[in-house]
């Protein structure tokens, strides 16, 4: 990106960044990565009720391919520690969704000695969904806010590329 | 079979294996001594008129005042469609009972999950570790006096509620 | 080999010497329902073991229902199985009432039975689709989960919620039927039995399909009683045990169904394809069971008054429902107090895990994927 | 596995035919109407509209009848409700000063709105609450502290408050009604003989 | 392509520049057109086009936010998997593991050297046509190999494993399936096997005797499990082994996994135009406009080829995945035989019929006319049978 960051801050790059943010919001490849009971609310988001892909979100098996994570449901401390390196391994430009009272903030599960009360505890979260479990609707609009927040972001704006990235 | 009879049947051959037996609560139970368990739970397994086949449900309680840990099993029997519930208790403070693992393999997890969240030690039990919690969890959670850690691997346990 | 953490082996040694693998699958895995691990050892596409490693979705329920009281710990038991969190809800509130000694109005029963069938039709549903998936098709998945939707809609419209019900209470349930019920039932069931049908013209009957689960990890009769298999996995092995039938509780005496079994129709007896084939007979005998119901439900109350603070006598109380994984059994004690002292939920899939590492050997790898879902293990209801 | 050559072949027809059935199935599929709800923008009513009356969405406190009474507050397990009601010392009204709810951490069980008498607190259709991050998403009804409703004895005569009153008793009604067994049975028996 | 660019030297268009230099350099501007021009599109809207007729089938809409109907999905894809952070794995070995996602791509971008799209647009028509296709497309097993070893990750390496043993065994039964019709028409040429065919269904290879019919579908089932589609797509078993051998490839270096997936998906269809529907045969005499003629012929080729791509998009939609013990056995214990058996047919067969039966293909056409009746017979089944349809929500 050193190369582009040189191009003098000009309406082009803003231009160009919106069309590269297009691409990433058109194209949000999320993992397959179900906790508890809101997964099987992401499984039916998934079908043919929500169809999230008519967004082109589509269903990765694995970190190094996806672009999302959607932590959906509860995170207890002994997976918590494997949600970490499973974040890690995602390639950047990462977003992640926490889906569900459990992952917001612990929910229901704050009284239990071994859960984790909330996924911003391990790893930065993006956007936040209410429910318990939020229905598929909730969750496509937990996506549709992620867009947004996607077409915000510069990233051949000098500067903003590292912040962005951190 | 009814409990009593039940009951009645071990007492014939285990006279000495079983403290007490209650008829009256809802599910009548037999007391049995935490070291015989094992003749005991053979003979309700083998004997043909009794021929409990089946452990349905195997559990422990954590009686903090009355410092015992009472570990209950529940056995049903699929060939007669008769039920028993077998009690034993164990001290607190080195809890430890033999296996059944060897009658009833469903006792294995069971017996696994007990000394996971209650810490009693079953003898002879094939491998006997941590089932539900990590290996590196310190304490027993299903005791009454077990308190909650501050954090686990630099994760805090605990949460301001926002509301506060 | 450590079960504790995450251990990345850098595997470079020359030489051409032959080792087994250790393959660690999971936490994260795409077929694993949820968060199970399971250590394979694996020499090729053979399995040597398949360890399961469990707890990453311990939610410690248990402790919890220690410290919410009797009636606060509902909307708990909902996550216990989230599949079918019907039968769950039923669970709990039978074994208060039996501790407490209450009586629920004969309609309350009625609407638990139509509310639970259902549950047991949405989660057979999900447990026949996820197997497909794990076998590689993905249209008979997504099928299954259209037909789910449907039945979470008819569930929603008697309770407001999708997937965690609470509908049940101490006492009865929280909801009447609503108005027009009946109707809406009646359609969905119309059409939905065909579709059954449908599904196994689609998949159950492919040659690909059969191929893969026959003869697959067969379980006999006795080694699944030994292991305390039960539900559709216990009866895949050919015995007809139903707690529905055999220990009966609630109105399902007086209902007409049956109970089907494993019949080893395309290889050994208690394969994967059988338990697969009773979860499809299953989910015909639950439509007949809630059109019995709908016809059979009397006028009156569904909820009985129970004091805010219950306080069930000093004892314990232990029932066995037939959830969708087959015999749940809820225990509680009480010491007296509006909290309960002690509650176990011993759960169908926690059995079912605890075969997996015996009838994983000599498997493949593929197989272990079809072993799992065939179990319908469900990783909350081992981990609770 | 092929012992035979009768087998043999009879396993290519099998294949054959289940494959020819599964794809008659799936062909079947593409005159099928797609039955996707194209929430948020392609839908011709709102998605919130066609839930039923029982939906446990997000809640919502209609402050106008809310008694003060704190069922609600008492009822959650998690308590993500917090009301501050003071009582005023020298009117010796109630005053609510705060009425927030964590709807992060709700778990919408419904077991607030069970309890509330009046049908203030419910939970509506909406389940549209995404956000950010964690602190936008506490509820705060009460914007300046008001007074807690109290139960006339009759009909609410208040217009501005009977409506909201009315629509609360519809909430409250989709509840089932408890009933005294050892009383409904005496009943019962009287009733048949 | 050499007479269309000798006919363009001959109309004079490059001047006095010599016929050496044009050459290569029309070959390059031509190779290029086709990858940039033609290969990149056609994957695209492939893999829109897979996931439409996916989610239809699947009761769904599929991607239609994107552009027009979601047709620009493959474009956002690709874009943004090219934007993505590049991830080499520590413990992965680096060159091999760069290397390997070319070599996959390469594989099958060579094909389309002599795929003949139509009389007169074909890079090369090499004598050795169907014999450098068998010998290119093994390429890829070594890129999949490749890639699966060099991740250093034991899901991977299965997958390549699998793969790797998957592409040796199938290309036994493709190359037996190709031989009937190499037989019949005593060349390897792919435009001399197309001129050996006519436009009407009866003169296509796959009618011309049960034989060459069944090498047809001999021939398409092996090519699938070449190209890792469902039933055969265990080297990526997304439910067995995560993502099989592109299990530690993100970005560019998985789009290109990508790529060369739909792309030999493609290539697929395009051998079996080719083969056995007669390649981009059409009427002739209507028309004396070579331009008209040559877009007339790409598009009867483009859509017999897309017939055959539909058919594994609608096959991947339906079917369960083998396991890898039976699809060993399907290939040596059915695929194997059923070549030889076919091989040996056509032989007998063109001993007795040397000029070709004139009645057989004619009843062909007319048997595989009634088993699609049959078939919609089937299809009318299922569609009277799930009646009265039941939306979640009658009012959307």
């Amino acid at each position: 990106m050193s190369l582009i960051n040189s191009v003098p801050e000009m309406v082009i790059t803003t231009k160009l960044d919106e069309v590269l943010n297009w691409t990433r919001k058109s194209s949000v490849w999320y993992m397959l990565f179900g906790l508890a009971c809101c997964a099987i609310e992401l499984m039916q988001t998934g079908g043919p009720r929500a169809d999230l892909e008519r967004f082109g979100a589509a269903p990765r098996a694995t970190p190094r391919q996806s672009d999302m994570m959607i932590i959906a449901g509860t995170l207890t401390l002994k997976m918590a520690l494997r949600t970490k390196v499973l974040y890690d391994q995602m390639p950047d430009p990462k977003y992640v969704i926490s889906m569900g009272s459990c992952s917001n903030c612990g929910g229901l599960f704050q009284l239990a000695y071994s859960v984790c009360d909330g996924v911003d505890k391990v790893i930065p979260v993006d956007v936040y969904v209410p429910g318990c479990p939020p229905r598929p609707e909730a969750l496509t609009e937990g996506l549709l806010k992620l867009q947004e927040k996607m077409m915000q972001e510069r990233w051949l704006v000098k500067g903003s590329a590292a912040q962005a990235a951190a | 079979m009814s409990p009593t009879e039940i009951h009645q049947r071990l007492q014939d051959q285990h006279t000495d294996a079983i403290t007490s037996f209650e008829a009256a609560p809802l599910d009548p139970f037999v007391l049995v001594k935490p070291d015989s368990i094992v003749e005991v739970c053979r003979f309700l397994h083998d004997d043909p008129d009794l021929a409990f086949d089946c452990l349905t449900n195997m559990s422990g309680v954590d009686f903090l005042k009355e410092d015992y840990i009472q570990v209950v099993l529940h056995l049903y029997s699929y060939t007669h469609r008769h039920a028993i519930v077998i009690k034993a208790d164990v001290s607190r403070e080195e809890p430890s009972m033999p296996s059944v693992e060897a009658i009833w393999k469903a006792a294995n997890w069971l017996e696994r999950e007990i000394y996971d969240l209650l810490g009693v030690v079953f003898t002879g039990h094939p491998d006997l570790r941590r089932l539900l919690m990590p290996e590196d969890w310190i304490g027993h959670p299903l005791r009454k006096d077990f308190v909650e850690p501050e954090e686990y691997h630099g994760i805090s346990t605990r949460r301001e509620s926002l509301l506060k | 080999m450590s079960l504790a953490g995450y251990e990345f082996e850098v595997q470079r040694d020359d030489g051409l010497a032959t080792e087994e693998m250790t393959l660690n699958m999971g936490p994260q895995h795409p077929s694993t329902h949820g968060v199970l691990r399971f250590v394979v050892k694996a020499d090729g596409e053979i399995m040597r073991t398949a360890l399961p490693d469990i707890g990453y979705l311990h939610r410690s329920i248990e402790k919890i229902s220690e410290k919410v009281g009797y009636h606060g710990f509902m909307p708990y038991t909902d996550r216990v199985d989230y599949v079918s969190a019907m039968q769950c809800n039923q669970g709990w509130a039978m074994v208060c009432e039996r501790a407490a000694g209450i009586e629920v109005p004969r309609r309350g029963e009625f609407c638990r039975v139509i509310a639970c069938e259902l549950g047991r039709i949405a989660s057979h549903l999900l447990s026949v689709g996820t197997m497909v998936m794990d076998i590689g098709g993905m249209t008979p998945f997504t099928h299954a989960i259209r037909e789910r939707e449907k039945v979470n809609n008819l569930l929603e419209d008697l309770c407001g919620a999708r997937l965690t019900f609470n509908y049940m209470r101490i006492g009865g349930v929280a909801w009447d039927l609503p108005p027009g019920y009946t109707e809406q039932v009646t359609a969905f069931l119309d059409q939905f039995e065909p579709l059954i049908d449908e599904y196994n013209d689609l998949i159950s009957y492919n040659k690909i399909y059969v191929e893969r689960l026959a003869n697959v990890a067969a379980v006999s009769k006795e080694e699944a009683i030994n292991y305390n298999l039960v539900g559709p996995n216990l009866r895949g092995c050919g015995f007809q045990y139903d707690v529905r039938r055999d220990e009966p509780y609630s109105i399902y005496p007086e209902l007409d169904f049956e109970v089907p079994v494993g019949t080893g129709e395309v290889g050994t007896l208690g394969d994967c394809f059988d338990r697969y084939m009773v979860r499809i007979k299953e989910l015909k005998e639950s439509c007949k069971i809630v059109r019995q119901c709908l016809e059979m439900i009397p006028d009156g109350p569904v909820l009985a008054r129970v004091a805010k603070k219950l306080k069930p006598p000093v004892g314990d109380a232990h029932v066995r429902v037939e959830a969708s994984r087959g015999d749940m059994g809820w225990y509680v004690v009480s010491d007296g107090s509006e909290f309960p002292y002690r509650t176990k939920i011993r759960t169908g899939s926690f059995s079912a895990m605890s075969i997996v590492d015996k009838l994983s050997r000599g498997l493949m790898i593929a197989d272990l994927i079809a072993l799992i879902a065939s179990l319908d293990v469900v990783a909350p209801e081992v981990d609770r | 596995m092929a012992s035979s050559i009768g087998q043999y072949l009879k396993h290519a027809k099998d294949a054959a035919a289940t494959i020819f059935e599964g794809m008659s199935v799936t062909m079947s599929h593409f005159v099928r109407k797609p039955y996707t709800i194209q929430y948020p923008d392609r839908t011709a009513v709102r998605v919130q509209d066609t839930l039923p009356l029982r939906y446990r969405g997000i809640l919502e406190v209609d402050l106008e009848i809310c008694t003060g009474c704190l069922a609600c507050e008492r009822a959650c397990p998690i308590d993500c409700i917090v009301i501050d009601a003071p009582k005023d010392k020298v009117t010796r009204a109630m005053l609510l000063s705060r009425f927030d709810i964590d709807i992060a951490k709700c778990m919408y069980c419904g077991l607030c709105s069970e309890v509330c008498p009046t049908g203030s607190i419910h939970h509506t259709t909406e389940f549209e609450g995404a956000d950010y991050s964690l602190e936008s998403m506490i509820r705060r009804f009460v914007k300046d502290p008001v007074l807690a409703y109290k139960a006339k004895k009759g009909e609410e005569t208040d217009p501005l408050i009977a409506p909201i009153l009315d629509r609360g008793m519809e909430f409250l009604a989709e509840w089932a009604e408890p009933v005294d067994m050892k009383k409904y049975k005496k009943d019962q028996e009287e009733a048949a003989s | 392509m050499q007479s269309f660019i000798d006919g363009l030297i001959a109309s004079g268009v490059f001047g006095g520049l010599p016929a050496e230099a044009i050459y290569p350099a029309m070959m390059f501007l031509f190779a290029s057109i086709v990858v940039f021009g033609f290969v990149l599109p056609l994957v695209t809207i492939t893999i829109w086009l897979e996931r439409r007729v996916w989610s239809r089938i699947q009761s769904r809409v599929g991607p239609n936010r994107v552009g027009p109907q979601g047709v620009l999905q493959g474009l956002a894809d690709g874009v943004k998997n090219i934007l993505k952070e590049d991830v080499v794995p520590d413990a992965a070995d680096r060159p091999l593991f760069v290397f390997a996602p070319y070599l996959l791509v390469w594989g099958f971008l060579a094909t389309f050297v002599v795929i003949p799209f139509s009389s007169a647009l074909v890079i090369a028509d090499l004598n050795v046509g169907i014999l450098y296709i068998v010998a290119i497309v093994a390429l890829s097993a070594v890129g999949v190999l490749m890639a699966g070893w060099a991740s250093n990750n034991k899901w991977s390496l299965l997958g390549g494993i699998r793969s790797a043993a998957q592409v040796v065994s199938y290309e036994i039964p493709a190359g037996l399936a190709l031989l009937p019709v190499v037989l019949l028409t005593g060349t390897l040429s792919t435009q001399g096997i197309i001129q050996a065919q006519g436009w009407a269904p009866w003169d296509w290879f796959l009618f011309h005797s049960p034989f060459t019919f069944i090498a047809a579908f001999a021939f398409y089932i092996s090519a699938l499990a070449e190209t890792n589609r469902t039933p055969f797509d265990i080297p990526e078993a997304e439910s067995e082994l995560v993502a099989g051998f592109a299990t530690e490839y993100s970005g560019f270096r998985f789009a290109l996994f990508f790529l060369a997936e739909w792309g030999s998906l493609y290539v697929t269809g395009a051998i079996m135009a080719v083969l056995f529907l007669g390649g981009w045969q059409i009427p002739t005499g209507w028309t004396n406009n070579t331009v008209v003629l040559n877009i007339a012929q790409l598009t009867v080729f483009f859509l017999k080829a897309y017939f055959w791509v539909f058919l594994a998009m609608w096959i991947r939609a339906t079917l369960p995945r083998i396991r890898v013990d039976q699809m060993m056995s399907l290939c040596w214990k059915y695929l194997v035989p059923l070549g030889f058996v076919n091989l040996v047919g056509t032989a007998v067969w063109m001993v007795i019929w040397p000029e070709g039966n004139t009645f057989v293909p004619y009843l062909m056409v007319v048997g595989t006319l009634a088993l699609l009746v049959i078939f919609f017979r089937r299809v009318l089944y299922h569609l009277r049978r799930a009646k009265p349809e039941l939306y979640f929500n009658p009012a959307i």
